[in-house]
């Protein structure tokens, strides 16, 4: 039994770290230019590939990578993403920041679309396989079994998480993305550089997306074009739950969820009698997250703006 | 918002081009249906199926200002109803108007049940809980296997008939959903010019200066979820009643962003921008069949191109039906 | 680029060279993209191998046979469209359709209304069910899919007790309760079903529910990758039961992406005989290989197969009519790749072969067969 | 029969908007409520209208307590408002901005509407009239089919009031009806107002411009720290010093000021003179 | 600069700042035409703009804020402009590490001017810095005001209090719906019956003179 409990703690740490890791995107981009990147699910996906492909490059047969190399490979990837993700706003989302709010967000699933398709064409649909970085080894903790992937990916998300904090919240280029996200034209009046700032946010976002990507990559073993599309909805979800905009809503978010997915296989059958079983545990997620926007309507360490205090013209 | 006030500006001259052409191709698409090899019939019924899923989104979307991305459950629930009383499943073979009816109060009463908790949320906080109403429906219906088949979904649904005449043909789904879309278009185009669209409207332009108005917002809100619901149920009967089987992998959430671009890209708010709309997403890939995966590269640049190019859509809101018509038989 | 060339120069071809002698025209219709794309292709491809060889030799009796293969996405909505589209061509005198069940389901009636004869590739019993003349299906079904693993179980490996974890989704959750039945009705008893998403990737929760559990064996009707996850999921969290997998597992790609160490020991049930399981067949590889440039996939052998079978039916039929062609096609009666094959009256192969492999270092071993 | 606050507070925190406010509006009467920014006026207009919450007290009209009912219940028991920054439904024409005041009453038949063309042409021009002959009223009947948010500013304003005035209101909330107006406009504001002194309308008006509140109102209301300072004719708050304090400052402060401005023009050399 | 609400002064400040655009005319500072510069470019030619209602990054720290204002210049150290800074207003150096939304206004005010100050401005433009505040602190803001133009600022300054303004100004303009109607030297100014018109629509002139 606490054997179990262990396991599925682990268990859960490990799928909400990487949640965390690509939530972080979603809320910064929000929290600077309030606009929901569907494209991000997709610089998690390249993260995976860039790495690959510098892999191939490197060192020819992927499968036999070593921890150096694919450290090597990891961190140039996540750079090389970071520049991609700058890239991508400065084409397809800058030209809309005066536009209407519907805008971005559509032609950021544009951007989706077209680096899935793209990806797919060059590299094929299938899955392929991603070598791990280090030899996955089993551990027993009182009974539950831990291995040594899952320390490995708990332990690089947390230092990316705790490199993010303090870019945010002790650097000066921190200061600035955080200033010009509580008010754009406060921060051009003080002379700050807004677009600058902006980038910032779209070089470290997909960044850290990218890095949830190769260590997702390498802990399931595999990568395929399409495995943006549904980590990607379930970080977002996290964002929103923990309050979109809020750097620790995100963190809080994804392991909430995550706990509530592992809780929701592990509980569920048990709670109902299996009239529920597993298949309903997105069901449950959503549930929950209904129920927490019901009482917050802002996400859980969202600010709740009112609506008097805001005048809320049309959104679209 | 500078944008899309610019863009009401339309010279007449070209408007009235582009209304003469606009209504010639709809008009020569409707007479030469009937003609046509049945493979083009089947890509027409759909582009019809996804006009009427848009007309009835964008009562939401368009007119209230309301992001959904759930709307797909609707459509679910109007091709369940349709699986469920005219099949072999529960042994029940209702009369096809029947279960219309049935399918549009049905539609009716989830987006009331749906849209009561959700209405306290805005924008994107709105989008999301709807996402998640629309993946909470597919996922029970695929796990109820004992009513809904599961995975497996229903087969052998019953061939349609309206007063005993047969609707199986491609042409006959045509022919009904045709006047359904004409019949729904026209109704919701009134709706819209009616004082509870006008009330639309102000909530969408400021939903707190329409309460200072005295209008009752979340009221006027549950209206538009119900009536965007029975039209998404009703084009989800029909879409059962023409396919013969339905299974839950027609109700994914890529279905409901499908039709949010749809009425983006033609222009929101606009049920003539939702015509132009579908055609493009629907046609182009169609058309392009041959190219497999380069065209759906190429649907996704073309999206962000028109989007930059026109963000308030091909068609703008202020061009609607009403000006169509003033264009082509007024002064 | 290069594509939209070939397009244009084939439709130039089409109307320069006026058809000389009877033609068949049969229509293909498979996922050609999407996570799927590679069983519709290479599936197709050994089709094509054996009709341009047939082509090559001057057609049958004087019948040339040319092909429309069209991309269905695994859509049930794309699937009706290509369905009409070939419906609709009166040259296409037999389909060679749809991978998926749950497509197939969609696009039957509408060949059903057309007269048009298919070669259908979903594997859910029920499709032959229905009543349908005009289909036959050229490959076993779940049915028996799923009984030589449940045999193998009980009677070789001595299992008393199996978990059967399925994706919810037409084909995993079909097969994976026929094997339910099956293995309880050999004897054994079966723990618990626990369903997964189908876009699950993370399966260490649902293990930690089974792990107490000590199953003899697991068995997983889902498709790949979630194959190769589950297996190396499941080794990591030290469950030693033995992994039996339905179809989709028979590539190289779940040892790959489940990591030798992972997989070892896992059974795999499928339609397909080894690759030198006789003589025909290493000739088909060997074949495959050489025109594709690449290892034959999955069920690349039967695409071969469907086209000895159009062999014949093109040898016995009375005329290219679509009745004609189902008439023969029904009565068929061939020797094939993977032997003799008939079918019985409602379109199912009369004697179906299946086939269990074991992974054992980096291959696939043949430890039995029905 | 008034609308009455009864000891009104309005809370953020720790910083008290509106403290303890008690006072009665007339009808027939235009009430003018002045004092410096942040004195809490708009919050008054705020809490009367249900835009705000009231932390405590009551507001009352003719006995009925609004401040527990829902805003769009507040208008409709017939008070009707414009705000600082103006709100219309900028990409409605001027015409749809007036035409949607009348959804309270015809929200019912709207199905009728959509169903029964000849009755939806009836309802739809008897709702024009209506509008029309207000926008005649506000001379803005040549801008009826233009989108209001691209009307100048100045029209804006006029068309917001218009916009309250539709629904024909027992009280009408003014929030700085003049601001950004120029002298024409004012004048012609302060004229259009006047007209529209109905015997059982209550008007107030929150303003800045002295000229209009002065010769427009017949009561004034000063508000100073959330408190109410003063009330009176305009007269009397011109007479009154507590008010010329409260706009003004006292005299110590200024003295105290007026050294520290004088030492340093010292220090700078700078002498009071017109600059070239 | 005087005027009531709407007068247009804002509109005037933000215009010099770069933040809005001028439809027509030039501006000039220092004997160059900044007409159309970008908000940076302003900021780095010596003209700081502390915008009404204050405007402080209120989830950001005091010294954040002051961090945030400083980033990118040229000129002297951070430390050394903090330094005066926190001489100026000694609360900011007591709270530097609280967040800005937990000060009372005036410490706002004084954050928002102390911020300003990060830029080294030649001109500073104050817009309305007695808003909502108590006279009391209202009357620190000005002795400060005027300790920074003892220190060879020059200010440019909006207010409603115009006595205060007044007695505090060299020259003054009032601005009314856009437009400037009168200007002169504040003293002059302070004497000009018109202007007390437009504060209490026809008030005594005894008013000015209390």
């Amino acid at each position: 039994m606490l054997g179990n409990l262990i396991q599925q703690t682990v268990n859960a740490l490990t799928i909400g770290a990487i949640y965390a890791l690509i939530a972080l995107g979603y809320t910064m981009v929000y929290g600077v230019l309030r606009m929901i990147n569907f494209a991000h699910g997709e610089m998690f996906m390249l993260g995976a590939y860039v790495a690959f492909l510098l892999l191939t490059m490197l060192i020819g047969d992927v499968g036999a990578a070593g921890a150096i190399a694919l450290t090597a490979a990891f961190v140039v990837a996540i750079f090389v993403v970071g520049i991609i993700g700058v890239g991508i706003e400065r084409v397809a989302y800058k030209p809309l920041r005066n536009s209407t709010r519907l805008a971005p967000m559509l032609s950021s699933l544009g951007v989706s679309l077209s680096l899935v398709t793209g990806i797919q064409i060059l590299a094929g649909p299938q899955p392929v396989a991603f070598p791990s970085f280090f030899p996955s080894v089993r551990y027993e903790v009182l009974g539950g079994t831990v291995s040594s992937v899952q320390i490995g990916i708990l332990v690089a998300a947390f230092a990316l998480m705790f490199g993010l904090h303090f870019l945010v919240n002790r650097s000066r280029i921190g200061i600035i993305v955080r200033a010009v996200s509580e008010s754009r034209p406060t921060a051009q009046l003080l002379g700050i550089n807004v677009n600058g700032a902006i980038s910032m946010v779209f070089f470290v976002g997909p960044l850290l997306g990218a890095a949830g990507g190769i260590l997702y990559a390498s802990y399931y073993g595999i990568m395929s074009p399409t495995m943006g599309a549904v980590i990607g909805l379930k970080a977002f979800t996290a964002a929103i739950l923990g309050g979109i905009g809020s750097i620790p809503g995100a963190m809080l978010g994804a392991f909430i969820l995550a706990f509530v997915e592992v809780g929701g296989t592990a509980l569920l059958p048990v709670v109902t009698h299996g009239v529920l079983g597993t298949e309903y545990r997105d069901v449950l997620s959503f549930a929950i997250l209904i129920l927490v926007l019901l009482v917050r309507p802002a996400g859980i360490l969202g600010e709740a703006v009112s609506e008097e205090s805001i005048v809320y013209k049309r959104e679209f | 918002m500078s944008a899309a006030g610019t863009l009401t500006a339309t010279r007449p001259r070209s408007g009235r081009a582009v209304s003469f052409l606009f209504f010639a191709i709809a008009l020569a698409l409707i007479v030469a249906t009937p003609f046509l090899p049945n493979y083009y019939v089947r890509v027409i019924n759909s582009l019809l199926i996804y006009i009427l899923l848009g007309i009835g989104l964008n009562i939401v979307i368009g007119y209230a200002g309301l992001l959904d991305l759930g709307f797909v459950a609707f459509y679910a629930v109007g091709a369940y109803s349709y699986a469920l009383l005219a099949s072999p499943q529960l042994d029940l073979h209702w009369p096809f108007l029947l279960i219309l009816l049935v399918a549009a109060c049905l539609g009716a009463v989830t987006g009331i049940l749906l849209g009561i908790p959700v209405l306290r949320l805005r924008g994107d906080y709105l989008a999301i809980v709807t996402l998640g109403f629309g993946e909470i429906i597919r996922i029970i219906i695929n796990n109820m296997d004992w009513l809904t088949g599961g995975p497996k979904g229903i087969a052998r649904l019953d061939k349609a008939s309206i007063l005993g005449i047969q609707v199986a043909r491609p042409i006959d789904f045509f022919w009904l959903l045709l006047v359904t879309v004409l019949v729904a278009g026209v109704l919701v185009w009134r709706l819209e010019r009616s004082i509870l669209g006008k009330a639309w409207a102000a909530i969408r332009e400021d939903q707190d200066a329409a309460r200072g108005i005295g209008i009752n917002t979340t009221n006027a809100k549950l209206a538009a979820f119900a009536t965007s619901a029975t039209i998404g149920s009703i084009a989800g009967a029909i879409f059962a009643a023409s396919q013969r089987f339905v299974s839950p992998e027609s109700f994914t959430l890529q279905e409901s962003v499908l039709i949010v671009l749809m009425i983006v890209i033609g222009g929101i708010g606009n049920i003539l921008g939702i015509v132009a709309g579908a055609a493009i997403l629907m046609l182009l890939p169609e058309v392009l069949r041959e190219f497999a995966e380069w065209r759906i590269l190429f649907l996704g640049l073309l999206m962000i191109f028109l989007i930059i190019v026109r963000p308030a859509g091909i068609v703008p809101r202020s061009f609607g039906p009403d000006k169509l018509i003033r264009r082509l038989f007024g002064k | 680029m290069g594509k939209f060339t070939a397009t244009l120069l084939l439709g130039a071809s089409l109307f320069a060279a006026p058809a000389m002698a009877e033609e068949a025209t049969v229509g293909l219709s498979a996922p050609l993209s999407g996570p799927q794309a590679y069983f519709g292709t290479t599936w197709h491809n050994g089709f094509k191998l054996y009709v341009d060889k047939l082509n090559a030799d001057g057609g049958v009796n004087g019948v040339t046979i040319a092909y429309e293969q069209e991309d269905d996405k695994a859509d049930p909505r794309e699937g009706t469209l290509v369905a009409q589209k070939f419906c609709d061509n009166d040259k296409v005198v037999l389909g060679l359709v749809n991978f998926n069940s749950g497509v197939a389901q969609s696009t039957l009636p509408i060949y059903e209304d057309c007269s048009l004869p298919t070669m259908t590739f979903g594997s859910n019993p029920s499709l032959t069910k229905q009543g349908y003349k005009f289909m036959v299906r050229p490959v076993a079904n779940d049915l028996a899919g799923a009984l030589l693993p449940a045999e193998y179980a009980l009677g070789k490996l001595g299992a008393k007790t199996a978990l059967v974890v399925n994706d919810k989704q037409v084909f995993g959750q079909g097969i994976s309760e026929i094997f339910a039945k099956n293995f309880e009705a050999g004897g054994g008893k079966v723990l618990d079903t626990i369903a997964v998403a189908p876009t699950d990737v993370d399966f260490t929760a649902v293990l930690a529910q089974i792990k107490p559990k000590k199953p003899d064996v697991i068995y997983l009707g889902a498709v790949m990758p979630q194959l190769a996850l589950f297996a190396k999921q499941m080794h990591e969290q030290g469950i030693s039961a033995t992994l039996i997998v339905p179809d989709g597992g028979y590539t190289p790609d779940l040892i790959k992406q489940a990591g030798e160490a992972n997989i070892q020991g896992t059974l795999v049930a499928i339609q397909v005989p080894p690759m030198d399981a006789s003589p025909a067949i290493a000739d088909f590889a060997k074949l495959y290989k050489a025109k594709y440039g690449e290892e034959a996939g999955p069920y690349s052998i039967y695409g071969y197969v469907q086209g000895q079978i159009l062999e014949q039916v093109l040898k016995t039929t009375k005329g290219l009519k679509r009745e004609e062609i189902n008439a023969a096609l029904h009565a068929v009666k061939v020797k094939t790749a993977v032997g003799e094959l008939e079918f019985d009256e409602t379109g199912e192969l009369k004697v179906a072969p299946s086939y269990l492999y074991k992974v054992e270092g980096s291959d696939f071993h043949l430890v039995g067969q029905k | 029969m008034t609308l009455a606050f009864d000891r009104l507070r309005k809370q953020y925190g720790q910083v008290v908007a509106i403290d303890d406010v008690t006072a009665a509006f007339a009808p027939g009467l235009i009430h003018g409520v002045i004092g410096p920014n942040g004195a809490g006026k708009s919050t008054l207009i705020n809490m009367t209208a249900g835009s705000y919450s009231v932390s405590s007290g009551s507001i009352t009209l003719d006995g009925k307590r609004l401040d527990t009912l829902k805003k769009y219940q507040i208008a409709n028991s017939g008070v009707a408002r414009t705000y600082q920054n103006i709100r219309l439904f900028d990409q409605m024409t001027v015409l749809e901005n007036l035409e949607v005041c009348f959804y309270p009453a015809d929200a019912a038949g709207t199905w009728k509407e959509v169903m029964w063309p000849p009755y939806a042409l009836a309802r739809r021009e008897s709702r024009r009239e209506k509008c029309m002959e207000i926008l005649r009223f506000f001379d803005l009947q040549g801008y009826a089919d233009c989108d209001a948010g691209s009307l100048p500013y100045g029209r804006q304003r006029m068309l917001e009031i218009a916009r309250a005035l539709v629904p024909n209101p027992r009280v009408l909330l003014l929030d700085e009806p003049a601001a950004g107006l120029n002298h024409h406009e004012t004048a012609e504001l302060t004229a259009r107002l006047a007209a529209q002194r109905l015997p059982d309308r209550i008007t107030i008006i929150v303003e800045h411009d002295m000229d209009l509140v002065m010769s427009l109102c017949d009561n004034i209301i000063v508000m100073h720290h959330g408190k109410l300072l003063f009330q009176g004719t305009p007269a009397e708050v011109q007479a009154s010093p507590d008010v010329q304090l409260a706009y003004l400052g006292t005299a110590n402060d200024i003295d105290d000021i007026r050294a520290a401005a004088q030492d340093r023009r010292a220090q700078l050399g700078i002498r009071a003179r017109r600059r070239s | 600069m005087l005027g009531p609400n709407g007068a247009g002064k804002t509109t005037l400040l933000n215009s010099i700042s770069g933040v809005a655009r001028a439809s027509a005319g030039a501006i000039a500072f220092e004997g160059r035409d900044i007409t159309g510069m970008r908000p940076e470019q302003v900021v780095r030619l010596g003209i700081t703009h502390c915008p009404e209602g204050r405007q402080i990054f209120q989830r950001l720290t005091v010294e954040e804020n002051l961090v945030a204002a400083h980033i990118g210049r040229a000129g002297k150290s951070f430390e050394a402009l903090r330094a005066e800074a926190f001489d100026l207003f000694p609360v900011l150096k007591e709270r530097r590490n609280s967040v800005a939304s937990r000060m009372s206004g005036g410490q706002q005010q004084m954050l928002a001017i102390g911020r300003a100050l990060m830029a080294e401005p030649k001109l500073l433009m104050l817009d309305e810095p007695s808003l909502g505040l108590a006279p009391k602190i209202v009357h620190q803001i000005f002795r400060i005001i005027l300790d920074l133009s003892r220190n060879g600022i020059s200010i440019l300054l909006v207010e409603q209090n115009v006595q205060l303004a007044l007695e505090c100004g060299d020259y003054a303009y009032l601005l009314n719906t856009g437009k400037v109607k009168l200007h002169g030297p504040a003293q002059e100014m302070a004497e000009h019956s018109a202007l007390s018109e437009h504060y209490l629509g026809g008030a005594s002139e005894a008013v000015l003179h209390v």
